[in-house]
């Protein structure tokens, strides 16, 4: 292990002969006479750039979208039955408030997505937490829930219905077998990326077992679970066209199917329109979460 | 609120220092001055303030240091070292003052920070202009005593391997301003003395100018030609070291103005006692 | 359940509950603009389904007693050996079951289908019309370019010009020539056997008050049908609100089809017909194995209905 | 910023006291005397218990599934009619295989799979790299991108017709769309999880804003991207059932459709099995890519 | 392949080496041991070997530390002493050989492995029995000068603080054996001091064994009842410091032991000077 010093005509002098000409021989008594450098101001974050409120530039997106639709179908780019503008959607959306149909599908069809997901965040996480923390866990865990994973509701829904009937069960099943995987994945994962040498921190100061877990892999996952949830939220609202398939005669599914069986494209637009603010809100939910849980954590932000 | 940075450049900052912008903490201003008149500078820093949660970590502080200088920069943990090597660098920009630096930078920084994802070579060769060839990164790795561990991934380093790591990635750059902080606390005696001659090699080769922050008073009266104390967010202290090179640790001089530094420190050297 | 029973989803009182699956604007609505919920000594429980094989699974399962759907789903369960039975039937004009094509079409027969691209949804009522239509007209299915699609996806490749006919049965047809989208090239008229069905599960026919029951349910549900031939623009608005469809659409719909409708008995011209179907989709081997309809049936509450064969009342518009 | 010392009579004394009672006064010259302490040996891995291969090990799951369902058929509990028994199954299976329907299907389906893996994993990263590398990209394209990513297939089928015909364009549409979310998701969480520190390094070597985004981000990223790659390799195939509901005469997802319309319970579970040998599959790709790629990061493996 | 743990003590190994248990490079078994006979055991190993693929970055290594015992560990960097600490603290386990320790163990790891999620006063009490109040934190990072930071978040540390906010975590643990890995390599010259005050005050109080790893010889000498240096994976060289406590920089005796363990490391003390 032995440090070896340059010789002269070494290549790392070729990099600094070629870059800058001037650089000559070094001398004993101190440093080679250098040209005058151009500097260059680190020019302070404050005075770049005016700021626009968070929220405000969020909506840019949504808004523009927006834009979109109604000048492609005021252009006649888009026609009606092809999809209704704007303004058509906002009236027939207005008509569903005030009959009632859309609010009413909306505490129906919450009350499943709770189940669904407290159910499905349970058995998600749980899952997640034997396969991610135990060899054997994983061993037998891990297989079967990727194979269930990619399997299809619509196909489980027969056999939901053998097993739990028509009623709220198979429903609340379906939302739940939707909601468990993306949780699944992104807490183990979550848990498989964590630090080992935290972990060994954790051990060496005589957390026991389940310390460990509550105090070094479970917060050191949840930038992972975050982004399942953020997933879960979506699915379990999406799982509903499948669950209020059964059996249902109310619900955001329920209207959008049945919407679609009569061909209602403008109330397939509005409950698209809802699934989208439903997205929006999810995504509001999961980030305040964020800001609220990993304000540990200072990452990358963007530029 | 920020100063303005465009303005032209302030002709009484670099040589003259004004009653009111020299503070009561700055006494001799020097021989090695003396030597070269109105040297290139290499960093302007001037009314850089810096702060967290409105706690003023750097207050008002004022920098020069001539291209080709070698500045030690010692101060008591938490005092802003890092804070500042990081402006210099043009990392935190979330400041207010004027900080003038030259383009061509190299930092080696207090914890290693090596991509993990990357071998060490691969690291040491990262952000290198051109296609440089691996033996370029080798030459440098072997230089640090790391020649048996260039194919290794960064995780797998001891603690002084990665230190020596990061500060290859940051010597083979050849900048014009060299930020290194703390780059031998992880080294034993024997390796860190051959850093220590690596980097003052460079420095004399290439003719950088080098801001070493450092907890080994030795170390800063060794290389630098000088040093710095940062306290209570300003330099606090400034002392240069006029002692011939190569320096001998045995010199009473040495001894001399490492006793001073200390007591700037606030040690105080006759109570070195467990 | 519908607009008095919202939220409770069961009507009626007693000990012995009636388990009968629905879809939207069909039984239970009927029942309900007809009266005939009134006055109930068991309970029905309402469930409902998107369409005819959702329900038919749910029958299958045991957890539907009895239900109604259109003459296509059995026949599937039927070749998928599903517990279900057949236990009574309405026959209306075929009149709703149509292939469209748009209005420019240069189509006037379904002869000219050839080379044509039609959309169908598989294994829907339409499906066994288009090939019967073909047979008629002399193809087969392999000469048109048969494209699956659901009804709404199909309206949206019918509208766009994506096909040049769709084969559909009611409401949609209304809809689309409600809309002056399309024009009907031809019926189901003298092709399909303008079926519907209350299909009950084995194990209730084997409960002796489930049969009671179930005999009282259709004896309801046949008054109902015949109280809409007086009550057309009612029950339209009744089923317009049900289903969302427009008004206008509706009353054309149940002026098409609905009206039309007259109880049946469940007899052999009836599984004979039935047993076309199946041999049909036997034949393009969308059914595994060769099916006995009769197996599914039962003729216990025919009581004195008149044969399968008896012309629908005729349809009020063309 | 001064030490302290800790009296005698600190709260500190006081657990040392309560822990080790003979942890007396000190002395100036040294420690005090102390009891023979019990010490525990470390013991060796190599020790501990002989390893059986991986692959055997993760079979396990799959096989107990399977052990228990033939269990359950044959003694009655699941009848056939509720979930038909392996060796029927199989004999479906076979009969699929040995008509070819099968085989095709996968054939055609994967050809539409590829196309749409392809398609979103471009636009999912692409997306995902824009938002997540800039603030303003953040701003203009994470909101619509939330909004989009819960809106349901069913309701864009038509409008899927409407501008892309019936042909293969849909198909493979509606597979980007749900290949391109999941991706988008992990990809841009793990990009906002990349260290800050690493990124300041990154920027103090020099690196472009390209080589910043090469070297730094995207390998930073990368274990988000491999748990986003899972999901979508899974959702791809999901998607074809509803895909292969436009106007498709074959294909996994149209076989599945089909057998449901048919009530073909026992060829809908030998889709379903498929699937989940689909998932295992995705699963070991994944696997596999995360060997290859992830060897740099020494995390926790379970216990 | 692993040494059975379970074997009955080997009689020979604690106090009377054998001829061809002791290695060439095992001079001076010296005074300290005979003052106490047979005294308690913190640690014991023997025969160990931890290979990194392939390469045995430990070797057959042998090492007793008394219960009590100061021991300072020396080495160039990379030799190894990280990984025996580790192994020591039962978080390797994928060696070979024999290896007793006391179940109260503290650790000070050379990075400082604080859990950024929690903040840092929550970090000191992590683990600990009971439901420490905060007070007990609060003390233990006064104690290191950290009273301004308790309630930060890990990440916005400076490097000496979170050093220091390591040790606060281990030290308050009162363990039967403390392992510190350069706990002071990123502290100035004062708070260096003062956080090795604090350490021997612990030790004295809490009488327990102490493996401190460090790069520093003089502070090794001052702090150590017994200095180790390592070396292609074994203990090469072994020092017994008889001096008194408190002991004092500036004796003599102080310098000479200083200056035998720079030569064991391969420093040449006369050129020391760049
Ligand atoms: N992101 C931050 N938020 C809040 N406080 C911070 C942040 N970064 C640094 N600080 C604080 O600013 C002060 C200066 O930090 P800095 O890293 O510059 O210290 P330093 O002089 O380098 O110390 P050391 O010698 O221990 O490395 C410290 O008290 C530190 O806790
Ligand atoms: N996981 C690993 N895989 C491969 N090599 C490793 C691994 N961990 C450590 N090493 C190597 O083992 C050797 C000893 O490492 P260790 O961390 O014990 O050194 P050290 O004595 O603590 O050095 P330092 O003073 O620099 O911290 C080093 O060469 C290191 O590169
Ligand atoms: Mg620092
Ligand atoms: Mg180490």
């Amino acid at each position: 292990m032995s440090i070896s010093h340059a010789p002269p005509d070494s290549p790392e002098t070729d990099i600094s002969e070629t870059s800058h000409p001037n650089a000559a021989e070094p001398t004993a008594l101190g440093p080679v006479p250098v040209l005058p450098l151009d500097l260059e101001p680190i020019v302070p974050t404050s005075s770049r750039h005016t700021r626009v409120p968070r929220w405000l530039r969020r909506t840019t997106g949504p808004v523009l979208l927006l834009v979109l639709w109604q000048l492609l179908s005021s252009t006649g780019v888009l026609t009606a039955d092809v999809l209704a503008s704007p303004g058509r959607i906002a009236q027939v959306a207005g008509d569903l408030i005030s009959d009632g149909s859309l609010t009413s599908a909306m505490t129906t069809s919450l009350q499943r997505v709770a189940g669904g997901l407290l159910l499905g965040g349970l058995i998600g996480t749980g899952l997640a937490l034997v396969a991610g923390l135990f060899r054997i866990g994983e061993d037998i865990v891990d297989a079967p829930v990727q194979m269930l994973r990619t399997v299809p509701f619509v196909g489980l829904i027969p056999l939901f219905i053998i097993w739990f009937g028509i009623g709220e069960a198979p429903k609340i099943a379906i939302i739940t077998l939707g909601v468990t995987f993306p949780l699944y994945l992104n807490v183990y994962a979550g848990i498989r990326g964590v630090d080992a040498q935290l972990i060994e921190a954790g051990e060496s100061l005589g957390l026991s077992r389940w310390g460990l877990v509550r105090h070094v892999i479970l917060p050191g996952a949840l930038p992972g679970a975050m982004t399942g949830l953020r997933y879960s939220l979506g699915i379990s609202w999406l799982a509903l066209v499948f669950a209020e398939q059964v059996n249902a005669d109310s619900g955001i599914g329920f209207l959008m199917v049945q919407a679609r069986d009569f061909l209602r494209t403008d109330v397939i637009v509005v409950c698209l329109i809802v699934y989208a603010f439903l997205g929006l809100l999810a995504d509001f939910i999961v980030r305040s979460l964020e800001r609220l849980l990993l304000q540990w954590r200072p990452t990358f932000t963007g530029r | 609120m920020a100063t303005d940075v465009h303005r032209p450049v302030n002709h009484q900052v670099t040589e003259e220092p004004t009653a009111e912008a020299s503070t009561a903490e700055e006494p001799k201003r020097d021989a090695s001055k003396a030597e070269a008149p109105r040297p290139a500078q290499a960093v302007r820093v001037e009314g850089l303030t810096r702060s967290f949660d409105g706690r003023a970590v750097i207050d008002d502080l004022r920098l020069d240091v001539r291209a080709g200088e070698f500045v030690a920069l010692l101060g008591r943990s938490g005092c802003g070292k890092s804070t500042l090597l990081r402006i210099l660098a043009g990392l935190d920009r979330d400041i207010e003052g004027t900080v003038l630096v030259p383009r061509r930078k190299a930092v080696a920084f207090q914890a290693p920070r090596l991509m993990p994802w990357k071998k060490v070579w691969r690291n040491v060769l990262l952000g290198l202009p051109g296609k440089p060839a691996r033996a370029v990164a080798d030459q440098a790795l072997g230089e640090v005593g790391l020649s048996h561990r260039t194919d290794a991934w960064p995780k797998t380093l001891s603690g002084g391997e990665a230190q020596r790591a990061s500060l290859a990635r940051a010597l083979v750059r050849e900048p014009d301003l060299l930020l290194l902080d703390e780059p031998f606390g992880a080294l034993d005696a024997l390796t860190r003395i051959k850093a220590q001659r690596l980097v003052g090699e460079l420095w004399q080769r290439r003719g950088c100018a080098v801001l070493l922050v450092t907890h080994d008073v030795e170390e800063a009266v060794l290389l630098a030609d000088r040093v710095l104390v940062m306290d209570e967010g300003v330099i606090a202290h400034e002392q240069a070291i006029d002692l011939d090179r190569p320096r001998d640790i045995t010199d009473p001089r040495f001894a001399e103005i490492r006793g001073q530094l200390l007591e700037r420190l606030g040690v105080d050297t006759a109570a070195e006692a467990a | 359940g519908g607009n008095a029973s919202a939220g409770t989803d069961t009507d009626g009182k007693g000990s012995l509950t009636l388990n009968v699956g629905d879809q939207k604007g069909g039984s239970e609505a009927i029942l309900r603009a007809a009266g005939e919920l009134d006055n109930l000594d068991y309970k029905i429980k309402w469930s409902t389904f998107t369409s005819g094989p959702p329900l038919l699974e749910a029958v299958n399962a045991k957890a539907v007693d009895i239900g109604g759907v259109g003459n296509t789903p059995p026949v599937f369960a039927a070749g998928a050996d599903s517990k279900i039975t057949v236990v009574a039937a309405w026959h209306g004009t075929s009149k709703g079951d149509a292939i469209l094509v748009p209005n420019d079409s240069e189509l006037t027969g379904p002869a000219q289908l050839k080379g044509k691209s039609v959309a169908v949804a598989q294994g829907s009522s339409a499906n066994y019309q288009l090939v019967a239509s073909l047979r008629k007209a002399g193809l087969g299915l392999g000469d048109v370019k048969v494209k699956y699609l659901q009804p709404a996806d199909a309206l949206a490749a019918f509208t766009s010009g994506k096909v040049d006919a769709w084969a559909v049965w009611d409401p949609y047809t209304s809809q689309i020539l409600q809309a002056k989208q399309g024009r009907v090239l031809t019926t189901g008229d003298g092709i399909t056997n303008g079926l519907t069905f209350q299909v009950a599960a084995p194990s209730a026919l084997k409960d002796k008050k489930k049969v009671a029951a179930i005999n009282d349910y259709l004896e309801r549900l046949r008054r109902a049908y015949k109280w809409v031939y007086s009550h057309e623009p009612e029950w339209a608005k009744v089923w317009a609100k049900e289903t969302g469809l427009p008004e206008d659409v509706a009353l054309a719909a149940v002026k098409r089809t609905y009206t039309t409708r007259v109880a049946v008995a469940v007899d052999q011209r009836l599984i004979a017909s039935e047993q076309e179907i199946a041999d049909t989709f036997t034949g393009l081997k969308l059914i595994p194995r060769k099916v006995d309809f009769g197996e599914f049936t039962d003729a216990r509450f025919n009581g004195g209905l008149p044969p399968s064969t008896t012309t629908p009342r005729p349809a009020e518009t063309d």
